[in-house]
């Protein structure tokens, strides 16, 4: 093992006892390791913003070409240059256009997301099962019916579950019908389903990766002998 | 001077969110595309640019921290270390080897192990979830998950749950999950939508403004 | 997926976004038509009563708007939590250490700010805003929960108000958080970090009950009249997808 | 209609019944008797006398100093000559409406009904104290006074349960809030806080400015709600007046003073205004509402159109609707309204308006909804509705409002940001509210002076009418006074259809008035003939009751629309000084914030003695609170011992595996189908297929996707695959190197051919996009800078599309960046398979992907590498961890056993611990 490995090695798991003495309560090791890695990982963001965005996306195309990129470039530019405005308090509302901008495109996007992501695939995909003469592979007609009918059933419940509104009465917490109630149930039984599902995931997740730290500090300290 | 800016960061916000999705919805008009591409460009570009205020921000809450003498030691650890990595990726690029180490030698380590905390936190949760709530999700909630548990992972040096591992988990995991996660993830969709449409009608101005 | 879904999907959500749009619209003018009240969500109520607490014993508010770039979709969660503290900000503004906004992104930092300021000047204490209210503790998620606890830790907070984009770090924050023995209102877009948050019993609010907050807090008309349209779509979604499944099985779709 | 709807949820109940049947709501009024007493009261006739009081009030301040005295005096019921008049007025003007809006607050907010009023009337102190440069006395009196009320109110504690009436359960939670708060003025509070009403006022004197005298002098009345009715009334005199002289002025002729008392007795200015309105006829102020109602782009077609349309954005502006709209307002030179009236009166009166400054400081105010009104009623003319009898006051109106554009818009600033100062407090209140008002900050301080020496008296009604004019009630406001100017029935129809009213002011939308009120006014004027409530209000001016009736209704209306969850959650606060209160606590802003800053001013005016001292006492009353910090705010308890022993004992039972490289346990037989495609669709692949495989994990996912995806990644390096990698995280080029270096270390792909590192794509789910699209154009060069794309030595040299690979591997940990992969690269890829390997938080979230085929396989979590090493039969990390893997479910699963038995135990044990105290 290389004394850079063995460097390497020493820090990691150094840290990653830090981190972990968090277990017992917050305490200045958990501090200095969580300060640490703030700072690294903003660093870290930073230079890769720098390389991989600024430098290709503005820098380069201006150095290679200025007379053709700077039109394209110039509201960008001038935006980024009202955006590092918010660096300073003083003068910082002449970023807002920028955020403006930025806040725009991005509920733009969102929705697009939404709609074109989500909304309209899934409902595509809720219905698909019921197309019984394509059902296919293992999936028997019976099989894709039942288990088209049950995804149907979580999906519909589920979204009714949420529903917020309800008849407003006096008391103005209002009230909700039985039907919807009964639905609600229905929907509340899909998602506690599905947060128990997603709960074990998670829980399968952040212990693979306390393996994975046990895992690194044992194999390091064997790396001795 | 305010009023005007306000009026126009609406108008600002307002019309290149409606350009980008009219680009998105009406392929067929090249300049609505173009216009789409172009500020989804410029976005890409803020977004980074976008970065650098936030390590400002983070710089200059900590430099003002090094004034009270209790957490000036942490804030001058994570100021170090913010400049130095920055410099470190300044002159050798964030791929070089250098920058590397840094990553593989603290990021990682520290990122792995706060996740491996959560381990403890979830744990933890399940122990008490009842005891908190007894109601009839959260019962739902904690079967679903021991038998996710029991069907997923094999018992230790026995082997796997028979009926649960073979039949049971997978049967959950697709069908009755994937029906409230497609229910919960059309919900989200929708309360997205309605957040957007806030944000273009002028409703909602984090921009500054209402 | 074929080019028929493609358009489907096109024009489709360009019809659902107009009849939104409109729909909003409509719910604005025809409020009085249906009277309308929000569904009890517990969990308001704590958190308006935490909130209460928290400027009646002078301690701050903490938010954290989660780490949701403008550039992905999921950034609407980050609007909800901007929305939340514009109006929660304006109370807390009278509370001798005012509230602190944490963010994971610089944008979302930049916003969280302009957002603070905005609620000082509304509630006449532009003089008390102050710009490092309003932070990015980290521009990774991980960094930005971690630096996120410290605060919690430290600065007398609370009350935490968790609103926003976050994946499973964010039980790190309610865990923190529950340390400090904080009342804490925790909502996520991120499924699997809900799934976490309901089994970490602080006060989550589950699927798209994050997206009404602005309506539970009365942040303005608007909200409301969106979280009617919501609930609309959602029928209309409903009767939908039965629908479209009976003409599947029938065969003509 | 022989019955009586109930104010609070407007059902129907037989006539004489005491509460709603429903929901319990008061019928009939507290005062009813009051309310008679004032009904032989009511003769045009009084007005006069009533405006002559105002204008004597004006004439002489001095009267206000004595008239001061009265209550210390205790004289309640028999206040000074010239008092007198002024009296009855406004009790009468509430006389009628109590009937409705008392029996409505009281119901909404418990048996007190005073607290959902005092928003408003504070509004407009508040307001007020604004205006006048931060002298935070008078709204300290006020809340002094409200305390008093309070008392009862927290007695009742029903009001804060209410939600919707923020403003009201806040306003009596914030006198506590006050009092709580450290510092500054608000420390002195507590002090007249316990007092009874009396002492309120009493300890109020010094700072008592005459025009909240005539407040106060109500206040004393015996009534509960006599205040309320106090607050409100005493400005409208005024203004009235003021009106008067206007009008007067501008018109020789005169309007019979019969009418004008008649439209200024109940309601303030805002009244006049709708009124006003019909002139030119009534509806436009629905007109406005119904602007309001629309976000921005409505009113942007308003910009569109000529001038007179842009104004109703203001209403718009009141909503939480786009406020910033309104903003533009101003830069629109003369709130195009204008032209609409008579510019002809308009002249006169506004060069009134600016001679004296009472004309600026309140017309302009409430006029502006209305004027605003005016253009859209034009547009939206339900001509047919101009109510006979109302022509008197539309004359006036019309002479009216010209001034009031005239003084808002453009010609003089000095008036504008008067104008818009004052609410600014107010506003902040308000959740909506036009922010370019609150960002006018310089505009209180030079105002205030520029109002004090000119007309101390005229600021009060603009003070008392600005909050609600600016208020997103207002609008409704306004609406609802045109609406009862319409028919002279309509008080009486608001009194009976409390609905209406409601929904007016619920979300302070004032659009759906548009549609309704002109239809519903009508309706109920038919449906009500013949009912002595409405009998007197015909005697009456129509506009006053209607006016306050509206005024009162924002209040409730919320209510219905808001949540009721606050119902059920009766805090009673058991520490800290609210110690018994329930529900004291404010969650929205409410006025707290107008006064607070000046209180701090004035804090930081104090000498170092002072601040000596006030550090004592804030150190005290610190100290007191912190003792009463209040625990168990979240309602679980950290357990730390438990924690550890879960800690301890999974890190231990998980090490032991690990130290002992034990690989007992055997991994499941059966493998997801999903797996199994995954599996099928590589081993399909032709030999050193192109691959582009997606990095996007966080460094925190970089062991368990490592584990999950190195053995899929294996069998492609085996086929002799070229391996793209791209991420659209910054650290995911980092983590493919690490990948490569050490799980996949054998093939010795870094740093060879078969392997490009194309980095980062920034950007988001656009740069994602792009990408998918336009690989070469987003990404053209790889990480070392080399222009991979058109190097023809490079595997990519013929690849230009994401369609020209042979399969894309996405690795993500977060569903949602997988949903944005699969979304912006299914139809790009067209028939290349998609394959997926994800964390194991994210499988339900994908799944649905799986089954709607855009995506051909996936390989889940540490089992899913682990299954995959099993079948690939090349056993690897994913092995190593297995036996831990399981070692860690293993104790999950008897920790949710522990948990649930414990759960069991401690409901049996507490139903034991129950029998017994029933034993």
């Amino acid at each position: 093992m290389q004394p850079v490995d063995i460097i390497l090695g020493l820090i990691s798991c150094i840290l990653t006892i830090m981190v972990l003495s968090y277990l017992v309560g917050d305490n200045p090791l958990f501090r200095i390791a969580v300060y640490i890695f703030v700072g690294v990982s903003a660093g870290y963001v930073g230079a890769v913003a720098l390389y991989q965005v600024i430098l290709p996306k503005v820098i380069m195309p201006l150095v290679d070409s200025p007379l053709e990129n700077l039109p394209v470039l110039l509201v960008p530019i001038l935006l980024s240059l009202l955006l590092l405005m918010k660096m300073f308090p003083r003068i910082s509302w002449l970023g807002s256009a920028s955020m403006a901008f930025m806040v725009g495109v991005s509920a733009a996007v969102a929705i697009a997301g939404a709609l074109i992501g989500t909304i309209i695939p899934q409902f595509i995909a809720a219905i698909a099962p019921f197309g019984l003469e394509d059902s296919t592979g293992i999936g028997s007609i019976v099989e894709n019916f039942a288990e088209g009918t049950i995804m149907l059933l979580g999906t519909v419940t589920t979204l009714a579950y949420f529903h917020f509104g309800v008849k407003s009465s006096a008391s103005g917490t209002g009230s909700t019908n039985p039907v919807m109630r009964i639905l609600g149930l229905i929907g509340q039984f899909f998602i506690a389903v599905t947060f128990g599902v997603l709960f074990t995931g998670a829980y399968a997740a952040v212990v693979s990766a306390l393996i994975g730290r046990l895992y690194f500090i044992w194999s390091y300290i064997l790396s001795f002998f | 001077m305010r009023i005007i800016t306000t009026f126009f960061l609406a108008i600002i916000a307002i019309v290149s969110g409606v350009v980008v999705l009219l680009g998105y919805f009406l392929p067929g008009v090249p300049l609505f595309v173009t216009l789409r591409v172009a500020f989804l460009n410029w976005l890409m570009i803020l977004a980074a640019v976008a970065v650098f205020v936030g390590i400002a921000n983070l710089f200059s809450v900590h430099t003002q921290k090094l004034k009270n003498k209790k957490e000036a030691a942490y804030s001058v650890l994570l100021l170090v270390f913010l400049l130095g990595t920055f410099t470190l990726g300044l002159f050798q690029g964030p791929t070089s080897p250098a920058m590397d180490f840094v990553f593989l030698s603290i990021q990682i380590p520290v990122e792995t192990s706060l996740m491996a905390l959560l381990a403890v936190s979830l744990l933890y949760a399940t122990i008490r979830l009842l005891r908190w709530r007894a109601n009839f999700m959260s019962i739902t909630f904690i079967i679903t998950a021991l038998i996710i548990f029991l069907g997923t992972a094999p018992l230790p040096f026995l082997g796997p749950v028979p009926f649960f591992s073979d039949w049971l988990r997978p049967i959950i995991a697709q069908v009755p999950a994937a029906a409230g996660a497609r229910g919960i993830l059309l919900g989200v969709a929708l309360g997205t939508l309605m957040t957007g449409l806030r944000i273009l009608f002028g409703a909602d101005r984090p921009y500054g403004g209402k | 997926m074929s080019n028929v879904n493609s358009e489907l999907i096109l024009y489709g959500g360009l019809a659902l976004l107009i009849v939104s749009a409109v729909l909003i619209l409509v719910f604005a003018l025809l409020r009085k038509e249906f009277p309308y009240a929000l569904r009890e969500i517990p969990t308001f109520a704590r958190m308006r009563r935490a909130i209460g607490l928290a400027i009646e014993d002078g301690s701050r508010v903490h938010f954290s708007i989660g780490r949701g770039g403008l550039n992905m979709p999921w950034s609407a969660a980050a609007f909800v939590g901007l929305a939340t503290v514009r109006r929660v900000a304006e109370l807390t503004s009278v509370s001798d250490r005012p509230s602190v906004v944490t963010s994971g992104d610089g944008a979302l930092a930049v916003l969280s700010q302009d957002t603070l300021k905005a609620s000082y000047v509304a509630a006449v204490a532009p003089e008390r805003y102050d710009a490092s209210t309003g932070r990015a503790t980290g521009l990774t998620p991980f960094s930005y929960v971690a630096g996120a606890i410290p605060v919690m830790h430290d600065e007398n907070i609370s009350t935490n108000v968790i609103v926003g984009n976050f994946g499973l770090e964010v039980a790190l924050l309610a865990d923190a958080a529950e340390r400090q023995d904080n009342f804490t209102m925790v909502a996520s877009d991120n499924i699997p970090a809900q799934a976490v948050l309901f089994a970490s019993g602080s006060n989550p609010l589950i699927g798209e009950e994050l997206y009404a907050v602005g309506a539970y807090v009365q942040a303005g008309a608007v909200h409301n009249a969106s979280l009617r349209v919501q609930d609309l779509l959602r029928w209309v979604f409903i009767v939908a997808v039965v629908v479209g499944a009976l003409l599947k099985l029938v065969g003509i779709l | 209609m022989g019955d009586v709807r109930c104010p609070m949820c407007s059902t129907p109940n037989p006539e004489g019944q005491g509460t709603c049947k429903v929901c319990g709501a008061r019928l009939t009024p507290l005062t009813s008797d009051i309310a008679a007493a004032n009904l032989e009261s009511i003769h045009p006739g009084d007005q006069p006398t009533r405006k002559s009081t105002a204008e004597l009030e004006h004439a002489l301040p001095d009267w206000l100093q004595d008239l001061r005295k009265k209550p210390e005096t205790g004289e309640l019921q028999n206040p000074s000559p010239t008092a007198a008049p002024a009296a009855p007025q406004p009790s009468l003007s509430a006389s009628e409406t109590d009937e409705d809006f008392l029996s409505r607050l009281e119901s909404e907010s418990g048996k007190d009904d005073v607290p959902s009023i005092q928003p408003e009337s504070t509004d407009w102190l508040a307001g007020l104290s604004d205006a006048k440069g931060g002298d935070e006395d008078i709204p300290d009196w006020l809340l002094g006074v409200k305390q008093s009320v309070d008392e009862e109110a927290q007695a009742a504690k029903l009001a804060a349960s209410q939600p919707a009436s923020d403003n009201v359960d806040w306003f009596q939670r914030l006198q506590e809030d006050q009092k709580a708060a450290k510092g500054g003025e608000a420390s002195q509070w507590p002090g007249f806080y316990n007092e009874p009403p009396g002492f309120g006022k009493t300890g109020q004197e010094e700072p008592l400015i005459s025009k909240t005298d005539s407040a106060e002098w109500f206040m004393s009345a015996p009534e509960g709600k006599a205040p309320e009715i106090a607050d409100t009334s005493p400005p409208t005199g005024v203004t009235d007046w003021l009106k008067r002289r206007k009008v007067l002025e501008n018109q020789p002729g005169g309007v019979p003073p019969s009418s004008e008392p008649s439209d200024s007795a109940g309601a303030p200015i805002p009244d006049w205004l709708a009124f006003t309105q019909p002139a030119t006829p009534e509806v436009e102020s629905p007109a406005p509402a119904a602007s309001g109602g629309l976000p921005d782009w409505l009113s942007d077609f308003k910009a569109d159109q000529p001038a007179a349309e842009i104004p109703p954005a203001v209403p718009a502006s009141s909503e939480g609707l786009p406020d910033w709209l309104r903003s533009a307002q101003p830069e629109q030179p003369a709130a195009a309204a204008i032209p609409t009236p008579q510019p002809s009166q308009a002249e006169p009166d506004w060069l009134s308006g600016f001679a004296g400054s009472q004309a600026a400081a309140d017309t302009p105010l409430t006029a502006e909804p209305a004027s605003d009104g005016l253009p859209n009623w034009l547009a939206a003319t339900e001509a047919g509705i101009v109510a006979a009898g109302l022509s008197v006051p539309d004359e006036k109106k019309t002479a009216e409002l010209p001034s009031v554009l005239q003084g808002r818009s453009g010609p003089a600033p000095a008036p504008v940001s008067q104008n818009f100062d004052l609410p600014v407090g107010t506003l902040s209140s308000d959740d909506d509210l036009p922010d370019w008002l609150s960002e006018l900050p310089g505009a209180p301080g030079p105002v205030a002076p520029a109002k004090k020496p000119t007309a101390p008296l005229p600021p009060v009604p603009a003070a008392g009418e600005q909050p609600p004019a600016e208020k997103g009630e207002t609008p409704n406001w306004l609406v609802g006074a045109a609406a009862t100017a319409a028919t002279a029935k309509a008080a009486s129809v608001f009194t009976d259809q409390p609905m209406a009213g409601d929904d007016a002011f619920a979300m302070e939308m004032p659009d759906w008035l548009s549609g309704v009120t002109p239809a519903e006014t009508a309706t109920a004027a038919a449906q009500i003939p013949g009912e002595p409530a409405s009998g007197a209000a015909e005697s009456l001016s129509p506009s006053e009751l209607p006016a306050w009736v509206q005024a009162m209704r924002p209040v409730e209306s919320v209510i219905a629309e808001t949540t009721g969850e606050m119902e059920d959650e009766q805090f009673v606060e058991s520490q800290g000084p609210l110690a018994g209160f329930q529900n004291v606590l404010p969650f929205v802003p409410g006025l707290i914030a107008i006064r607070r800053p000046a209180a701090y001013s004035s804090k930081l005016q104090v000498n170092t003695g002072q601040q000596n001292n006030a550090a004592l006492l804030e150190g005290l009353l610190s100290s007191e609170s912190d003792a009463a910090k209040v625990k168990h705010r979240s309602r679980l308890h950290y357990n730390k011992f438990l924690r550890w022993m879960i800690a301890l004992v999974l890190i231990i039972l998980v090490a032991i595996p690990i130290v002992l490289g034990s690989t007992l346990t055997p991994v499941n037989a059966l493998y997801p189908p999903e797996l199994l495609a995954a599996h099928e669709v590589i081993t399909g692949l032709p030999s050193t297929p192109n691959v582009l495989v997606v990095f996007d994990y966080e460094p925190a996912f970089s062991g368990e996707m490592a584990t999950s995806s190195a053995p899929v990644l294996a069998q492609l390096m085996e086929k002799g695959a070229t391996i793209t990698a791209v991420s659209s995280l910054p650290t995911g080029s980092v983590q493919a190197n690490l990948l490569l270096a050490t799980y996949l270390s054998s093939f010795n792909y870094l740093g060879g051919d078969s392997f490009i590192n194309l980095g980062y794509i920034p950007g988001g789910a656009a740069g994602i996009y792009n990408f998918a699209t336009n690989p070469s154009g987003t990404i053209p060069v790889d990480v070392e800078g080399e222009q991979v794309w058109s190097d023809p030595r490079s595997f990519l040299a013929d690849t230009s599309q994401l369609s020209d690979f042979d399969a894309m591997v996405i690795l993500v940990d977060g569903s949602e960046t997988a949903q944005v992969w699969i979304e912006q690269s299914r139809l790009p890829l067209g028939a290349t398979p998609l394959l997926m390997v994800i964390s194991a938080q994210s499988e339900p979230m994908i799944l649905p992907y799986y089954d709607s085929k855009q995506v051909q396989g996936m390989v889940t979590g540490l089992f899913g590498g682990a299954y995959y090493e099993q079948i690939t039969g090349r056993p690897a990390t994913a092995r190593l961890f297995w036996d831990a893997f399981a070692v860690a479910f293993f104790v999950a699963e008897v920790i949710i056993v522990v948990g649930g038995v414990w759960a069991l135990i401690a409901a049996w044990q507490s139903r034991l611990a129950r029998k017994e105290e029933e034993a």
